[in-house]
This record gives C-alpha cells, structure tokens and sequence, in this order.
C-alpha cells in the first residue's frame, strides 16, 4: 500500500474521530502490518504538515488527536457564546481605585474600600495585565505602589487616564442621586 | 392489521422470495396465469413469503411483474386466480392472514366481475372508466415509492458511508476575561465613593487625574531605569507643553508624598530623582 | 483583518461544528461584516483547497459541513464496528413516501402502502431524527402530519428535497424485475 494513502487513511481516521486513536486503533484499518516506526514516523509527518493550519495533531495519554488551536478558540467561542464572566465589585472598585488615585497602595485601597483587600483581587488584576507595581511607599513596610498599565488603557479604549469620566460629572450625578 | 410487524431491521429480504418462487417458475415454465391450482408451497416457507412482502400491493406488484403483462392492461382473470391461490394457500396452512389480504381478495373479484359488465358512460363525451383504473393507479404509485425507498437506501448515509469531521476544542485553553467598560468603572468609582462620603473632601478633577497618570509614568520610568535618574531626562519634549506641565506637576505630587527624592547637592548642579532611601532593588516587583 | 486569517477561522470552525454552520454563524465569528460574496468565495477556496485530501467541505440544508469522503469507508469502519442498523423495507418505503409527499398522515402512508403503519416504523424515523411531526390535517381525529427533517437531508448530503433522486418513471412492463 502506497505511504501517502496510508498517511491520507490516517488523517481521514484522525479528523473524523469523536475519541483519541491508539496505535492499535490506527493499525487496525489495514490489512498490511504497520511497524510502530512507520506509524510514528506518518503522524509525526502529518503532524508538521499540519504546522501552520488551524489544528494540532496532539499525543494525549490514550492516544493521538486534532485539536483545535488555542488561537481560534475566541473565534469559535462565539458560535456558542456563554454568559460572559463578570469581575466581582471588589475586583471593579479595587480597579477604579488605582485608576482614579494611582499610585496607590493595597493599604490607600483599604482605607478608601473600609475594607481588607482581598490578594486574589490584586492578582485577578494584574494577571489581567492592568495594573502594575510602579514602585514603592517609602513608609515601613515600603508597600507596593500600584499604577494602571498601557494594557488597561488600550483595552478600554482611552489614550490616557484623563479620559475617565471627570470626578465633577460623577458628584453632580451623585447629587443628583441624592434628591430623589 | 398484523402485516408489517417488523421493529425497522432487515429480516429476510427479497432474496428469499426470489429463492422461493424460481425453482416453481422453472419446474412448470409457464407464464404464471397457468400455474396449477395445486401449487404446494410449505407451510415454513408460506410464513416467510408473507414476511417478505409488504403486503397485498407488494405481492400483486411481484405477480404483475413475473408475468411480464402490461400494468396497463392487467388480464384480471388470470390475477386474481393466482392471487386467490395464494391467499387459500396461506389460509390453509393457518396462518394468520392480515386483513389487507382478504379486503384486496375482495376488491379483485369485485373489478374482475365489473369487466363483464358493459360499461356505461357517466357524462357525455367523458369515456366511461376502467374497472382497474384505481388499482393500476395504487399499484404504480406504490411501486415508485417502494423503488424510491431502495433509492434512498442506496445514497451515501452519515455514519454509514461517509463519517463527520468534529475535531476537539478545548475551550480550557482559552479564558475569556470580563468586559470591563467605562461606564462600569465610573459606576464602581461612584459607589466607593457614596460609600466613603469622600465626594466632599476628595474633589478629583480632569487635571488631578492626569497628574495621577503621569505619577505612575514617572514612578514606572524610575524602576526601569534602576531608582535614580537625572532630572531633565523624565521630560520628554514631546509630550508638548501641557503635558510638560503635567509631569511637573505630577513630580512634585510624588516629592510631596515622598514617593519620590528629588535631590541636588547645590545651586545649579544636576537635580537628581530617586526612589526613597530604603533602596530600591531592581526588578523587584513587591514589598 | 486578514483574508487568509479569516479563511483560517472558517475552517477551524468547520472543522470543529458539532452540526453544519449557516452562513449566519460562520459570519458572526468576526467583528467585521462579511459579506455574503466574500463568505462564499472563501468557503469555495476552502472546498478547491481541500480537493485533493481526505476531507471534503459539503454545503447542506442547514449549512457547510466537513465530511470524509467515501473512498476512505473501506478503512473507518473498521474503527467503528457499531453502524447504523439496516432499515426494512417497511422503513425505507415509509420514509420514500414522506420525503416525496410530504407532509402526509399516517393514513396516506397506509393508503400508498396498503397495509397499517407499524407504529415501530414511524418510531425508528423520528428516533432518527429524519421526520417529524409539523402539523396537523384539520380533519376528524386531526392526525399528524409528518414531513422530513433537515438532519435527514443532512445525513443524506442534500440541500433540499428537490435534490432527492427524481421519481422513477414506471414501465408499463418490466423486462426483468426480481433478478436479485
């Protein structure tokens, strides 16, 4: 049998499958024995063919797979668009502490919150790429000074802070709250 | 109504029936009108002949076909004799006979005794119609069904003959991170800032925020350039002179909050920025 | 954004559907419109592109799907021994008589096949997923009319009824019909 039908059954075999394929499940559609050399050296050629294009062929515990690469998945993921997360309003008025006050520190954050600020909170936020460490209090403890990064500007669309909405247009609303 | 009784899977097929009726055909090599009354079928082999057929309209098809006669014109006579003849066969050999057989026994009768009626003209100029008229009608309407079933069978299925490609997504390799709008951050800053009542002392303006973004440009620029820099070389002339201003003013905001050292040693020397003693180590990332 | 970069998505998502993807859902992948032309030339360049491999990209009633193509059925059914079941003649002639008449009643199919419908017989369609119930005929006992789905033109490989096989003319006389 020809290498490159034997290559070509592979693929059919691999795109087609609903579960990995072992190399027992991959010998067993031909007739002519396939050395484990020749199978690996085929999937190990496919799987460069395929190195620019949209999937992978993947070795998993129980065999070899197509996966889908992680680049496409925001693509595809709109196909069947889940409820989109939300940040909790820790998260929310910890970010819009930094962004109104920056450089704050973890214990400026507290005292405006009147409350502990969680770690997972800052984490959240900076492994988000939008808020940095810019350097230190020169208090005891020298705590951390966080900043906004270019990231969270960029993501929300403004070229600098100073496009945030203006505190005075917030305490005319917040006045106008209060006579209702 | 028992016929049909079968749950969707092939039981025997036409291959059967084939088997069954050849050897009669070669035995007596006549057409089928003549075959004798006393056509002996095993009682076995009458179940599995009314298996194989769908019913009264299969079993006339296969006779009308074996013949070899026109549909057309079918010769009524020999036809029902031989239908009749299978009909007793069946019943003599007790076997629950649907009732789709004995009602189509009925109707055969009924057309062939009309044949030998003159037929009458129902309006004027209409020609008067023939007895067979709506069996031939049933007769080929089933056969084009029955041929478009085999058709069916034979197109290229899913999961028979060709297979879907659905190749995995692993939606783990991707987080999708909350939106975050604008409006979502003013509405946060507002509720910290009801909460803390801290609208009345804490007036932020549009300049103060941009004093507070350049704080963090500054601070940022001094970690990467290892905690200590001149003076002038934080003003980039490009950023125009409001922004200039801006930086200035963001300069001495870090002095004041001692985030900042600005130092020089005397008049007119070189004035120097630098995080506040206590050291800075470079790269580092926390306190 | 990049053709060849949205072709790329095309085809990741083609390649991923659990069902075929309408033109719609291809487009709302991308933030960008696209349109209906540029949608079916890309998706034809994905076809010509996929012409010589193991994989053909078919247009169906409810969208474009891949599938393997037949040549390669000898080798993958030997991986998935559990096939759909071979359906009777009693199946096959009640499902010819919904596709070309639809919708019908259960009484039209025993009209046509003069004999009663098994209920088994309609069970096995729709547990199939090929027919359904779309109506009622506004006659005593307002029984159900039943037509076929679009996962049966899928399974089929059809965009439309119009594309079942024509109906066979009937001869008068058959020269030879029981030659199996």
């Amino acid at each position: 049998m020809d290498t490159s039908l034997v290559k070509s059954v592979l693929e059919a075999a691999l795109l087609a499958a609903r579960e990995p394929l072992s190399p027992s499940d991959l010998k067993k559609m031909f007739d002519e024995t396939l050395s484990n050399d020749t199978l690996r050296k085929l999937l190990d050629q496919l799987r460069e063919e395929w190195a620019g294009r949209p999937l992978e062929l993947i070795q998993l515990a129980s065999g070899w797979r197509f996966r889908t690469r992680a680049e496409f998945l925001p693509y595809l993921e709109r196909l069947n668009p889940e409820r989109p997360p939300k940040y909790s309003r820790a998260v929310l008025e910890t970010l819009a502490i930094i962004a109104y006050r920056q450089p704050v520190t973890r214990g400026d954050i507290e005292e405006i919150r009147g409350v502990a600020v969680n770690s997972n909170v800052v984490k959240t936020l900076e492994e988000r790429g939008w808020i940095d460490v810019v350097g230190h209090r020169d208090t005891p403890g020298r705590p951390a000074l966080f900043a906004t990064t270019k990231k969270f500007l960029d993501d929300l669309g403004l070229r600098s802070v100073s496009e945030l909405p203006p505190l005075e247009q917030i305490s005319q609303t917040l006045e106008l709250n209060h006579d209702n | 109504m028992v016929a049909d009784a079968d749950s969707g899977v092939e039981a025997s097929g036409e291959a059967k029936i084939a088997a069954l009726f050849e050897p009669v055909a070669r035995i007596y090599g006549e057409p089928l009108e003549q075959l004798p009354q006393d056509l002996y079928i095993p009682p076995d082999a009458l179940a599995i002949m009314l298996d194989a057929f769908e019913g009264p309209l299969d079993l006339l098809l296969y006779l009308i076909r074996k013949a070899n006669v026109d549909i057309l014109d079918i010769p009524m006579a020999p036809l029902t004799r031989q239908y009749l003849d299978y009909v007793e066969s069946m019943r003599a050999s007790n076997l629950e006979l649907a009732a789709e057989y004995l009602v189509m026994a009925a109707m055969l009768i009924e057309i062939k005794s009309r044949m030998l009626l003159p037929r009458t003209a129902v309006g004027e100029g209409d020609e008067a119609e023939d007895p067979r008229a709506e069996l031939v009608r049933r007769l080929m309407e089933y056969e084009q069904m029955k041929l478009a079933g085999q058709k069916l069978n034979d197109m290229p299925q899913a999961e028979r003959e060709f297979f879907w490609v659905e190749t995995l997504v692993e939606k783990s390799l991707y987080v999708r991170h909350p939106d975050v709008s604008i409006d979502d951050l003013k509405a946060a800053w507002m509720a910290v800032v009801r909460q803390a009542s801290l609208n009345k002392h804490h007036k932020i303006g549009r300049e103060e925020l941009s004093v507070r973004e350049h704080m963090g440009i500054i601070l940022r620029a001094l970690q990467e350039r290892g905690g200590f820099v001149q003076f002038e070389t934080l003003f980039d002339p490009a950023m125009g002179v409001p922004g200039l201003v801006v930086h200035f003013l963001a300069m001495l905001e870090l002095g004041r909050e001692k985030l900042v050292e600005i130092t020089q040693t005397e008049a007119f020397q070189p004035i120097y920025v630098r995080v506040p003693a206590g050291g800075h180590e470079p790269g580092q990332k926390r306190a």
